[in-house]
């Protein structure tokens, strides 16, 4: 068991898959952001020049070139950098790299890797701020993993890049400077295995990436209250742990959705169906979602945090669904 | 002219551009007859494909377009499963999965065919990359139409092949001189600015070449090089292949307005009608080139009539095969949404 | 009251917002798509040369001229014909015509509709099928119409060309066959009102555009075996009128979601978080939600048909809710 | 060299200058005492955008970037409404929605801000086609940067600008000649394979011209031709301007390299540092213009001198007047999602 910084891992994961198969070529040079981590993307491309590509601002472009590259081939692990910048990208992501295996007839697979980092990360504004996973989620033929901590993150890249399918990987920010243990191996996580990252009676939370940290912090102050919540983090969106969830919600009799994309036709919509129309006898309460507000991000601190899922928020919800409060 | 080749090589070309001619003429027939949908032909274009894509070898990759019907046919593709392709038949190429729009087949180098206009563009240049980044000698060949310059995924992808030096070749068709609504003399499409589309390639450094697609000497010679050029490292070219766009091919659904191809025409000018008479004399290619073999003594006419007829007897065979096939069963639209995990 | 066929009603509109103000302009050609109703747009532009502008093959550029058009003083209507075709407008849809008036603080607002037509048509395979009002509907910003007969479609379009907003209009393909009674003075009709399209008490069936046809063909069916089925039309997404369909659940007591989109993330699963969420006392039944299976759209038609909420599947769907079967 | 104008214009362009120069010294060393986030400074750039868009009029409108802020100054924007956006005070001109990256004045002819690389360019385009719809004089002026020409939205609108001989500027500030990674005497900048950045406008027969950003008189000139061009129905015009990537402007977040300007090395040289040299010499288009103001005699030093304390203390006082402005209520983040519907 080592502890490591996340970004840590999202470099020991690339380092690894570069390592691990001559195939793999990182395309984009933005894994960490602008984040200070981002000197260590450096190190790995000083160590391996002729694995990383560094385009230009075109990420229609390059997106493409790694659709067609994984035909040709190899296993691109491609950067998108900050999530609104998938959007230069959709026509090749969705109607292209989504579509390809299906509309061949199973004649050809794009095994590719596509990152990006979501989220409100702090000053990002309306237009750095996205978080297009329910985009993502609605075209089939995507693999979505959202790691929400070091150990999952490198288990998870391990089988997105192995996987034969295009599978985006979803990366915050905000997850950089948290820590967590790490064994010294690691193998790769099968995808749709969801993981209860905090047991529980009272409540089910259901949380991915980022927000998962923010549903164990508040899930440890309501502790305190004596409310007792199950944090579950599906670790890959598609597939999707249906099992692991309904398990969770027969148990507790309550669902808490957090997630940071927007309401409408976002992720915690489509929790709060699946369960509305699997569990509807195992709940004692309504579903609960909580997301970002229906806005754009606005830009100053004040009215940025009053849009976001908070702990603050979580811990209120919760507490409210589970006493009626 | 014609491309200087062993005489089998020409008979050859002439047998693919009978074939496609042949197959689309049966598939316009067909669709006045039943609604098959939508779908674009490769009429009048088939003197730039076959040559083209003949100098492709085994593990070279082509990314084509809505237009593809004579791109899989100059590479070997079958018209019985390209048939049961377009008719949404089990036995078609994607197993009815892709329709005329999405025709590919890997086994003859087209792994994906993308009808978003510009779609192919990127993938194309990402395949030269592979091949690059692999250390193999393969090449990537970009099939597109004039329009998809339009789109801004040229201009990206372009950037990048000549950024990087990628065995890459774009063969853009450009049918556009007649196009309906053109500015005529002064753009060569209708909604493209550039006064010369080569241009818009050779701006980033790539060789950049427009021919007469209808030459299929020049076509063939342009095309050696640049895949010469792409297999020796000297990174992209962009050719601009210039067909006239066919009288049936103006509608969006396409008609037979010129008939049934009467190869004929090709050395008996007085059966020539009136009214496409430019057409057959000089826009047509696959006349054109019937014309030359026949005048230039590597064929008699007796042979082609021979040839055509066997071409058209092919397609016969592939439709009647098609027509035959099952269509897949409603389930398997299940199928093929991810490739499964393995180990 | 005149019979008019949906595809006339499209010209109509078009007419009216074009000759009802000045700077109503029409950037696009195909907004009867490759119909044969496609002629009609023709005759407009023939009336109205200078009102209409064809674009290039340039969606990204064209939709995004029509927000700076939109500034400069004009209410552009763009058509991007075939929905799949915004995924390329997608960077100027998503993060600069929804986010243009927040951003500015309200100093700058975005009058322009956006049309496509959306779904299954037949043939047009996985790259011409999209439906992706979900993925609108997901970006804050964004005021979205799903008109399914004529004479709602004459009032949201007049709405949406007076609005200040970038308004998504969505059509359909197989929407310009059918008829309906059009009055014949027709005002503009204010968003967020949804309109029930056939009472009934035992289930109440939300379906938007095109699906609502396909609803009160099943409604009919439904009623000879004696199912008495509610249909409500939305007929705006942005706003929506969650009021009638809570009204409405609280009425029936069972809530069938159809919608072509497909399911993850889609707009179905947003009604039915949204019912999940606040009527969960008054369901007597879980929700059901039916949208196109979560695969590309396959091009062949026992496929196609086999993917698509067909009136079949409505009536199937329905029964098994109210009956238990 | 100086543009052929009357001095006071002149001072104005000094005094903008130096507004701008002394506005983001400020900015910095701010971001120094407290986390103000991330930003993108204008250093090294004002020779270009004070000239050129001093040459617009009420009701034309700019489109530019993340690199605004002395874009918004050179069309009179104040410091203290500027500072207090960028610092997200509600006094902001965006009411501190959009930040340094979305800074916007409409009253300025700025309506909107994009911070995605290219965002800006259909709309700048749209805002001329517009124009020329309505039947207006009006231009519109599209701020861009070099790398937004890697972006395929440039590659679309410029066409579409082209077809419609629409009233857009296109000014595209180069500062990446001396970026990191350039692959130096090869390419202008680091990933675009065109050798000269014009001929990507020139392609679509557009006009197209690079000046020296740092020549005030080759700006103002090039500008004021483009202007006279599109009010009168002549089309776009693109102009590159070649500026010197300031050295604090290496890094992401930009440091105080070169110190804060000492305006006295425009006519002092002695007092130039060793470690900048050629910056304060000869790429600071600030210090150069300074330097030739005053040699050409229309400028006393002192009277620089004078005019540099009054720009810090407008800053001052605009830094005091955004640090004593409220934040926005948390709830306004709830409001201008959509203009009311009226009537
Ligand atoms: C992204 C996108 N926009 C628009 C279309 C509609 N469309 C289909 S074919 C076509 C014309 C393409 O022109 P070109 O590339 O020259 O091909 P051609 O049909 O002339 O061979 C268009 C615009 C599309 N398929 N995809
Ligand atoms: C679509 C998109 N891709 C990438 C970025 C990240 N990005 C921010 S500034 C920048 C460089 C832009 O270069 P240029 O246009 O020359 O402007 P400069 O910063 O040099 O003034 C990039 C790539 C972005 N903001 N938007
Ligand atoms: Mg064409
Ligand atoms: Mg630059």
């Amino acid at each position: 068991m080592r502890r490591m910084l996340y970004a840590e891992a999202v470099v020991e994961a690339l380092r690894r898959s570069i390592e691990g198969d001559d195939r793999v070529h990182l395309i984009g040079q933005y894994f960490l952001g602008l984040t200070p981590h981002r000197t260590m993307v450096g190190d790995l491309y000083r160590q391996h020049p002729d694995r990383i590509y560094f385009p230009p601002i075109a990420e229609l472009g390059y997106v493409g070139a790694g659709i067609g590259a994984a035909i040709a081939g190899l296993r691109p692990i491609v950067d998108c950098a900050t999530a609104s910048f998938t959007f230069q990208a959709f026509p090749q992501i969705l109607n292209e790299a989504a579509n390809i295996h299906y509309m061949s007839g199973g004649q050809t697979s794009v095994p590719m890797v596509i990152h990006y980092n979501h989220g409100v990360r702090g000053g990002g504004a309306a237009q750095h701020s996205h978080s297009p996973q329910a985009m993502m989620w609605n075209t089939p033929g995507l693999e979505i993993i959202t790691p929400s901590n070091p150990a999952d993150l490198i288990g998870l890249v391990l089988t997105a890049v192995a996987s034969d399918n295009p599978t985006i990987w979803v990366d915050h920010v905000r997850l950089f400077d948290t820590e967590g243990e790490v064994p010294d191996h690691i193998d790769p996580i099968p995808f749709g295995r969801a993981s209860i990252r905090r047991e529980g009676s009272d409540l089910t939370v259901f949380a991915s990436s980022w927000m998962v940290c923010r549903s164990l912090e508040a899930a440890e102050l309501l502790a305190g209250e004596g409310i007792s919540v199950e944090v579950l983090d599906p670790r890959t969106l598609v597939p999707l742990d249906e099992e692991a969830i309904l398990r969770s919600v027969a148990k507790t009799g309550r669902l808490l959705v957090v997630d940071e994309g927007h309401l409408r036709c976002g992720v915690g919509s489509e929790i709060a169906a699946v369960v509305a129309e699997h569990a509807h006898g195992d709940l004692v309460a309504p579903i609960r979602r909580l997301s970002t507000l229906d806005v754009p991000i606005p830009f100053s601190a004040p009215m940025e945090e009053f849009v976001e899922p908070t702990v603050d928020k979580i811990v209120k919800a919760a507490r409210s669904l589970v006493d009626g409060r | 002219m014609l491309p200087d080749l062993e005489p089998k090589a020409l008979v050859e070309f002439l047998e693919l551009m009978l074939l496609t001619r042949r197959f689309e003429e049966q598939l316009i027939e067909l669709s006045q007859e039943r609604n098959i949908g939508h779908f674009h032909v490769y009429i009048g274009q088939e003197s730039t494909g076959i040559p083209a894509l003949s100098l492709l070898e085994q593990g070279d990759l082509s990314f084509t377009n809505h237009r593809n019907h004579g791109h899989l046919i100059a590479r070997g593709a079958e018209p019985g499963p390209m048939y049961a392709e377009i008719l949404g038949r089990v036995t078609g190429y994607c197993r009815g999965k892709g329709g005329t729009l999405h025709l590919a087949s890997a086994e003859h180098g087209f792994p994906t065919t993308s009808s978003a206009t510009g779609g192919c563009i990127p993938p194309a240049v990402g395949a030269g990359f592979g091949f690059q980044r692999l250390g193999s000698d393969r090449v990537s060949v970009c099939l597109m139409g004039d329009g998809a310059l339009e789109e801004g995924a040229w201009h990206e992808s372009a950037n990048i092949a000549a950024m990087e030096l990628l065995p890459v070749i774009f063969l853009c068709e450009n049918n556009s001189l007649e196009a309906l609504g053109q500015r005529a003399g002064e753009y060569p499409s209708s909604t493209m600015a550039a006064s010369d589309l080569t241009e818009l390639a050779s701006v980033f450094g790539i060789e950049s070449v427009a021919v007469n697609g209808l030459d299929t000497r020049a076509v063939y010679q342009t095309m050696a090089e640049a895949v010469h050029r792409a297999r020796t490292g000297g990174g992209p070219t962009f050719i601009e292949a210039r067909t006239v766009r066919w009288p049936g091919n103006r509608p969006i659904w396409p008609e037979l307005a010129t008939g049934n191809t009467d190869l004929s025409m090709a050395w008996d000018a007085s059966l020539i009608r009136e009214d496409y008479a430019p057409w057959y004399r000089e826009q047509d290619g696959l006349l054109g080139f019937a014309r030359e073999l026949v005048s230039s003594g590597f064929l008699t006419s007796e042979t082609a009539l021979k040839l055509d007829r066997q071409a058209s007897e092919r397609v016969r065979k592939g439709l009647a095969f098609a027509l035959d096939s099952p269509y897949p069963e409603p389930e398997e639209a299940l199928e093929h949404v991810f490739a499964p995990h393995r180990g």
